[in-house]
């Protein structure tokens, strides 16, 4: 247990601070990461500037801090959207799957399979490439691939919950699988959900990433830190802080949401947390 | 058994074809005509008029959608609008890159993953496990492309261990290749072997909580061998259809490190093709992707058919 | 030509070590064919131009015509018609003897109706083409076209054998000092010495093209040794580098690439003279030739290449003056400034131009939303819907001021003066005037400010300490490897 | 000789103390049972003398094999030992096989362990003959057969034959049977027992029912939270057992109710005609789950469904329910067709088998009793629902300051008197109890069926109560139903049925059902025998 406790400690700690940081960007940078300044271009980390400038004389922290923020946004968005349309799909597949009639579960999970089936960044690229980059069209092109993750994990959960008593004892007294669906499984299945959603956002930062990356993310002069990457790959040999950081920030954040998401499994999934004592269990002490 | 199968292979053979009909729209909304792209700033209409009937997008999308379908069912997936060579001699070439690379990649990683996993399972809360996990949550948590970045710099211009870009085509000779693709390999590796250890080891640790692997421990055997000879083909069976969506990840995700490393892949081939709007290559290459994926899963239920006596037997 | 590579030889000793040997230069971007006569893609002419085929005249790295396949021509008939004197014994990479019916055969297809040439125009003043003997032709026009005998000196107007035009898209098949040999789509592509070739014959055994798209790439396949040159080194930003490398070269040098920041005059507030103006004060060219492209290009003042003798320095038309800017704006009505989209193809100097520019634009009030987008979307957008405010785009096609006379053309500029002095230098055979003319046009558009004028485009040559006989300029888009050698010990 | 000797073992897991000063013997040919209730610390007894116990286990004590303290052995040891000297069944037969490997080579994993060097053929042959030692003949049953296609009893089989195949000294057995039906449980207890004869191995049976080990242990030990309160010779034990809580185990185990006095009237409130419920097995194979099975229940009546697992009686119960969509027949409800509508719902309810499960855990015990209320058709106000509430929770004899507690907050026999407030909430006429108290321990057990016969007669409600336990059914009601393969075999009052079985399945079904007074009774005689 004290493992974990550790992980979610160092996971919640850097997550915290993150989000701090992305919130005092909507008040404060040190910077303007707007304003260029091409006579301060490339100025070493020191005290003038925490993590230097870029080759527009911008201030790295602040292009972090705003940069973040974005991640952040992107991501939340992203994963809220899979999720505000996977788990009512999952639910309600589950549901008229425990109902006899699998034909719309079928449906669902097939629909689901072809989402999966298509490579997502291809996929990323074809939607900006229709409606052009944006931000707004990064969100969707990841929410889009959230769907079917959430769609799957609801499903099957729910479909985990369906044969239990409860439930049963909940259509004894009448109530629909809509009814049911709502009152009992969701609430059950939320804490898998919310360790799910740890888990795609952290993917979703690595996709925003990418995309942004590859120009397909939040536009010029809106920072973000997979462009900064991309706009620092030519400098790297000269000015090598223009990528350890806007990196280093990647890196750091999606590793405190796994390991939050880690933290939180065993906190409020007791199937796991169980399963995991269990695990002990059969670990001899000898 | 054989209806299973039947199933399975309609159901594939739907869902490709519905992923035709999407990613033929998808195409179609599209905005930028291939031949406009083609013609650059200062083209002449006249010509740009020639090519399209030489290209064949002076007919209607209905009728494209049914020629190209019909071709692809006939194994003619058209001629690329800038190439033009068949699309599929240009697929033939870049899967030359990108197969192998996506085989290597998924050997290092399962190669480092599954002994990792095993290992931090059978040593659970010990040092060992604490570091192969750190390690693997850092893996997780770099973007490949950044991985690659930075082990560019430091093989190819800090060590001048490895030539850092190009594909020297395999009548170069196959251990010259195989260089050429180790760093990109590796990269495309590492966030996998990350996924895949910690699956190994999750699984492998709900494995060894289960009862027969308690009866094989009263029969004497130690935590070890009641492990590897009851609990790993047991465990195997999620690594494998993770190993299954990290094939077709690797096969279409390459496209960053692809162009990381000036290889000349399928990502990279799609990226261009989308950029210079040679819409046919898009599109036959996204299906032949599609394809693989919904192929691979195809063979992975195979394989849990052959790990799995109860599957074997359609229970 | 042969006695030229004498005095070299003499003079600079016998190119050593590894002589003959392959070359391999890097290119940035890979052509999507090898046919220079059907794609307009720079990238094509980057490979074959001059290497595999020739035109009847060739450009130079100085942008002057030279003999090439016409060793030498006539000018009858007022200037109308053209007699070209045709090299013997040339033959074609397949072993077909070249004469004057392949001439005819090359720009009658460029004018067909099905051709797919992208600068058709060229061709579209032939009224007549005579074979007089094999090795002499008469071309005549409708009317005197002074640059005639530049644009068949073009890419787009090299002459191609009648058996193999049709596959030249994949195997070019032409009359220069290099053959195809095979092309690895994504990697490369491999030439070798023509060994029949009629001309002076070259120093190189071969050569590969290879092709890196990613600028990191490009860094480190250079310091890896992978690449000997490359002579259009991507990242202006990392040259520094290499000159502070005693084993390699830089030489930057100049591209017909006039950087614009291109303003669509049909919409408010860009019809108006005074925004313009505005505009032009508010840009700050040093800001943005430092910034952008690390202090490696030139300004320029109107849309002309400042290595033609006929430019003139117009940068100090409109010095950068943002208290003049306020007031000029003050004037047309805006004195808070106003809301503008500039949209931005991929290049990274349009990119990087592009943030610099709106971040001046918005020092006078001038809020600018930048969009980025693809060669796809801003042909579609921005050249043929002109549905833009501003973009930034560098126009490589050598002496293009003419665009400026078409009043369909993206910029929406429809000046009946300055299509008179188009007009003029068009039908002009006086050398004299037809320079006094491109200076006017020059200062016409600039008075306009039609377009803020930023900087010609540099081209970034890096290779091998020792490396000799690479263009430095681009005049023309080619990288003619006909006159490289190596010299000294090492390479 | 003493084989095992438990000399005062105490174990603590993460400083919390499971077991106290235990003192258990075990001799060669002897079997002990270890008797308690969940939750006494019986099963860590037998995980203790195996070394297969949780992490942050401390031991203090001695468990001695022939003098030879396990205690003090390293890990290497201990596999020794678990190779040659000791061998252990489980309670799971349905999960303690690997899925993935045949029958054969498990049980020839196991003997290659205590014989390196075996031939394959030899090793072939003898994992054959241990096959044959199980009952499990080489014809039906050959090596290669894959787990799966075993039933519950045959899996155990296999695992007692792992065990035996290395010929152990001291066989642990944690209650062995109690997944299994009880013919079948029967014919595994005759099995264990002639194993210890023909091997004369040392048996440690662990359970949780007194019936069950009374036939076959000789040595009985009952333990309550960690601690031994009671070790006796078994026929000592029946004679003459002293503690409080052994005494009440005992009646526990003999429990009989009150007779009930009910009338029944004429008035029939449930019918099922002709009911068939067929499962798609793909293949076009079908399983006839239920099969042309029809019956009644009359007003205060209460009503017995028995049978053994798969034999349909849950079926029926869904389909009663509304839960499951039914082929062919009729169900009528106070003489209406049922089939699953609304209207008809507040007439019957269900109480589940699962304390645990039946509860939506994320709900408050209000909540969860107020679920049904939905079914009426006029709404009640939340103050009325909370009086209801309140009154039916103490009927079932809880207290109103339960309402705002959480399902984890009580005891499995408090959950099971809450599932009950549950289904009379909406004073049902018909309450359908599906294996409602074969989860509880033997004590609770009694108490809950003392509740239900109280509430039958208190409000003249009706029960159906469908068991695989025929004691459990024999006590409550009127009359019994028993169901083999999806059909009706027998039918009759409760008493007569039990006196005097018409179907040769009935017969067996009581033979083999545990029953404390008849196993004593044998157990005498046996002794007379042996001693005269």
């Amino acid at each position: 247990m004290k493992h974990f406790s550790i992980s979610f400690i160092v996971g919640g700690g850097l997550t915290t601070l993150f989000i701090i940081a992305a919130i005092l960007s909507f008040f404060w940078t040190p910077y303007d990461v707007e304003l260029l300044n091409i006579k301060g271009k490339f100025a070493t980390p020191g005290f003038e500037h925490l993590m230097g400038t870029d080759h527009f004389g911008r201030d790295i922290l602040s292009m972090v801090m705003v940069g973040t923020r974005n991640a952040i946004a992107v991501s939340l968005i992203a994963v809220g959207i899979g999720a505000a349309i996977g788990v009512p799909l999952g639910l309600w597949a589950a549901a008229t799957c425990m109902n006899g009639s699998r034909i719309i579960d079928e449906l669902l999970m097939r629909g689901n399979d072809l989402i999966f089936a298509f490579p997502s960044l291809l996929l990323a690229i074809m939607i900006t490439a229709v409606f052009g980059p944006s931000i707004i069209n990064a969100i969707i092109a990841i929410g889009i691939f959230n769907i079917p993750v959430f769609a799957r994990v609801s499903r099957g959960a729910a479909l985990s919950i369906w044969p239990k008593e409860y439930i049963s004892a909940a259509r004894v007294a009448g109530k629909g699988s809509t009814r049911i669906s709502y009152e009992h499984i969701l609430p059950n299945i939320l804490n898998l959900l919310i360790v799910q959603a740890t888990i795609q956002f952290s993917i979703a930062i690595i996709a925003e990433a990418s995309l942004s990356y590859v120009g397909l993310g939040s536009q010029p002069p809106d920072p973000s830190l997979g462009r900064m990457l991309n706009e620092a790959q030519t400098m790297i040999f000269f000015a090598p802080w223009l990528a350890y950081f806007p990196g280093g920030a990647i890196v750091a954040l999606v590793l405190g949401f796994n390991l939050m998401g880690d933290g939180m499994r065993d906190i409020l999934d007791p199937k796991l947390r169980q399963r995991s004592e269990t695990g002990k269990a059969s670990n001899d002490a000898s | 058994m054989s209806s299973f199968l039947l199933k399975k292979i309609i159901s594939l053979i739907i869902t490709l074809f519905v992923a035709t009909g999407v990613i033929f729209i998808l195409i179609e909304v599209v905005p930028g005509d291939p031949v406009a792209f083609m013609m650059g700033l200062s083209g002449s209409t006249e010509a740009a008029d020639a090519l399209r009937i030489e290209l064949g997008l002076n007919v209607g999308p209905w009728a494209r959608y049914v020629d190209w379908v019909w071709g692809m069912v006939n194994g003619n997936f058209g001629i690329s609008y800038t190439y033009r060579v068949p699309v599929i001699e240009l697929i033939r070439e870049r899967a030359l890159v990108s197969v192998p690379l996506t085989v290597y990649a998924l050997f290092l990683s399962t190669a480092i993953a599954i002994p990792a996993g095993l290992i931090s399972a059978s040593r659970r809360g010990s040092l060992v496990d604490t570091s192969f996990m750190g390690v693997a949550q850092l893996g997780v948590a770099i973007p490949n492309f950044w991985f690659a970045i930075l082990l560019v710099l430091f093989f190819s211009t800090t060590l001048k261990l490895f030539s850092a870009s190009g594909f020297p085509g395999w009548d170069a000779g196959f251990l010259i290749c195989l260089k050429a693709l180790t760093l990109p390999a590796i990269s495309l590796a590492l966030p996998q072997a990350a996924i895949l250890s910690r699956v190994m080891r999750s699984s492998a640790l709900e494995v060894m909580n289960e009862d027969y692997i308690r009866t094989a421990r009263a029969k004497g055997l130690n935590k070890n061998q009641a492990l590897l000879r009851h609990g790993l083909r047991n465990a195997m069976i999620p690594v494998l259809t993770i190993l299954g969506l990290q094939f077709s990840f690797l096969l279409a995700g390459g496209i960053i490190i692809e162009s990381v490393f000036s290889l000349p892949g399928l990502g990279r081939l799609v990226f261009q093709s989308i950029v210079q709007r040679d819409l046919i290559v898009v599109k036959s290459i996204v299906t032949l992707l599609v394809f693989s994926v919904v192929f691979i899963t195809f063979i992975v239920d195979l394989l849990y058919a052959a790990v799995d006596p109860r599957l074997r037997e359609g229970n | 030509m042969k006695i030229i590579n004498l005095i070299i030889i003499l003079f600079l000793g016998w190119p050593s070590i590894g002589w003959p040997m392959t070359l391999n230069v890097g290119l940035q971007l890979e052509p999507p064919n090898l046919d220079p006569t059907s794609g307009a893609a720079a990238a094509i002419d980057d490979v074959v131009y001059g290497n595999i085929f020739e035109g009847l005249v060739r450009i130079n790295e100085f942008g002057d015509i030279q003999p090439s396949l016409s060793l030498s021509w006539d000018l009858v008939n007022n200037g109308k018609s053209y007699i070209f004197y045709l090299a013997n014994d040339v033959l074609f990479h397949n072993g077909d003897r070249f004469t004057a019916a392949d001439v005819k055969f090359s720009f009658d297809r460029a004018k067909s109706n099905g051709s797919t040439n992208a600068k058709k125009y060229i061709f579209k003043p032939i009224v007549d083409i005579n074979i007089i003997d094999p090795h002499t032709i008469m071309i005549t026009l409708d009317q005197a076209r002074p640059d005639f005998l530049f644009n068949i000196g073009l890419g787009d107007a090299v002459i191609v054998n009648e058996d193999s035009a049709d596959r030249n898209s994949f195997n070019p098949v032409g009359t220069g000092p290099f053959k195809f040999v095979k092309w690895v789509r994504g990697d490369r592509v491999e030439l070798v010495r023509y060994r029949k070739y009629w001309g002076p014959s070259v120093f190189l055994e071969g050569a590969n093209f290879k092709f890196i798209t990613d600028p990191l790439s490009a860094y480190t396949a250079m310091k890896a040794g992978d690449i000997d040159a490359f002579p259009n080194y991507p990242a202006p930003e990392n040259l520094f580098l290499f000159k502070n490398d005693p084993d390699y070269e830089v030489v930057v040098g100049l591209t017909a690439g006039e950087t614009i920041l291109a303003t669509n005059n049909r919409n408010p507030p860009f019809d108006n003279l005074l925004v313009r103006k505005a505009i032009a004060h508010a840009i700050d060219r040093s800001e943005l030739i430092d910034g952008a492209m690390f202090g490696n290009a030139v300004p320029i003042g109107s849309h002309f290449a400042p290595n033609h003798p006929d430019y003139i320095d117009l940068t100090g038309l409109f010095p950068h003056n943002l208290d003049e800017a306020h007031k000029l704006l003050l004037l047309a009505g805006y004195p808070n400034g106003f809301n503008v989209s500039l949209k931005l193809p991929p290049p990274i100097y349009a990119r990087r131009t592009g943030e610099l520019i709106a971040s001046q634009l918005g020092r006078v009030g001038i809020k600018v939303k930048i969009e980025n987008m693809e060669w796809a979307q801003w042909i579609d957008q921005v050249l043929i819907n002109k549905n833009y405010d501003l973009s930034i785009v560098s126009h490589v096609e050598p002496m293009d001021i003419n665009i400026y006379a078409n009043p369909n053309y993206y910029f929406g500029y429809d000046n009946d003066d300055f299509k008179k002095i188009i007009f003029d230098i068009e039908s002009s055979t006086d050398a004299i005037n037809s320079s006094q003319l491109y200076k006017l046009a020059q200062k016409k558009i600039a008075d306009d400010a039609v377009n803020g004028y930023l900087y010609q485009l540099g081209k970034y040559g890096v290779w091998k300490a020792g490396l000799k006989g690479m263009w430095a300029n681009y005049p023309i888009r080619s990288n003619d490897l006909r006159g490289v050698y190596f010299v000294g010990g090492e390479q | 000789m003493t084989l095992l000797n438990i000399k005062n073992f105490s174990l603590a897991i993460n400083d919390k103390n499971i077991l106290h000063n235990i003192n258990i013997k075990i001799n060669a040919g002897q079997v002990v049972a270890i008797v308690g209730e969940s939750g006494s610390g019986k099963s860590m007894i037998s995980s203790a003398i195996i070394n297969l116990l949780p992490q942050g286990a401390e031991l203090s004590g001695e468990i001695l094999l022939n003098n030879d303290n396990l205690l003090d052995k390293t890990e290497r040891e201990m596999c020794l030992h678990r190779i040659n000297d000791l061998g252990m069944i489980f309670q799971e037969p349905m999960t303690a096989l690997n899925p993935l490997e045949t029958i054969g080579a498990q049980i020839m994993e196991a003997i290659k362990l205590t014989k390196p060097k075996i031939g394959s053929k030899d090793l072939q042959k003898e994992a054959e003959l241990i096959l044959e030692a199980v009952e499990m003949k080489k014809s039906r049953f050959p090596l290669n057969t894959y787990p799966h296609k075993l039933s519950g009893g045959q899996r155990q089989r296999v695992v007692i034959a792992i065990a035996l195949s290395q010929k152990p000294k001291l066989l642990i057995a944690d209650e062995p049977t109690t997944a299994l039906d009880v013919t079948t449980q029967a014919k595994i207890m005759k099995l264990l027992l002639k194993l210890v004869k023909d091997y004369g191995i040392g048996i440690l049976l662990v359970s949780h029912d007194l019936a069950v080990v009374a036939d076959v242990a000789d040595h009985i030990v009952i333990m309550k939270n960690g601690k031994v309160v009671e070790q006796q010779n078994t026929i000592t034990f029946f004679k003459s057992m002293k503690h409080s809580y052994s005494k009440q185990l005992f009646a526990a185990a003999k429990h009989k109710l009150f007779e009930k006095n009910v009338s029944v009237c004429s008035e029939i409130i449930l019918e099922v005609q002709s009911l068939t419920k067929e499962y798609d097995l793909g293949n076009k194979k079908t399983l006839k789950a239920v099969n042309n099975v029809g019956f009644t229940l009359k007003r205060g009546e209460n009503l017995g469904l028995v049978g053994e697992s798969g034999c349909g009686k849950s079926t029926i119960a869904r389909c009663i329910l509304g839960l499951e969509k039914f082929g062919k027949g009729k169900i009528w409800i106070g003489g209406e067709p049922f089939y699953g509508q609304k209207e008809l719902r507040h007439c019957i309810n269900v109480v589940f088998q699962d304390p645990f499960g039946s509860f939506n855990p994320r709900h408050t015990v209000e909540r969860l009793v107020a679920e049904p209320f939905y079914v009426l058709k006029k709404s009640l106000t939340n103050f009325e629902k909370r009086v209801k509430v309140a009154q039916i929770l103490k009927l079932v004899g809880l207290s109103d300051e339960d309402l705002k507690k959480y399902p984890h907050e009580f005891s499995g026999g408090e959950r099971q008197r809450i599932a009950i407030a549950r289904a009379l909430i909406t004073e049902p006429d018909i309450i359908l109890l599906d294996e409602s108290t074969s989860a509880l321990d033997v004590i609770i057990r009694n108490q809950i069926l003392d509740l239900l016969k109280d509430l039958s007669i208190k409000l003249g409600i009706s029960y159906l109560f469908i068991s695989h336990d025929l004691t459990t059914v024999k006590n409550i009601t009127n009359r019994v139903i028993v169901m083999k393969d999806g059909a009706i075999i027998e039918e009759g009052l409760t008493a007569e049925v039990y006196k005097n079985p018409k179907h040769e399945y009935t017969k067996s079904l009581i033979e083999a059902s545990p029953d404390i007074t008849r196993a004593i009774r044998r157990k005498e005689e046996n002794n007379n025998e042996n001693t005269l």
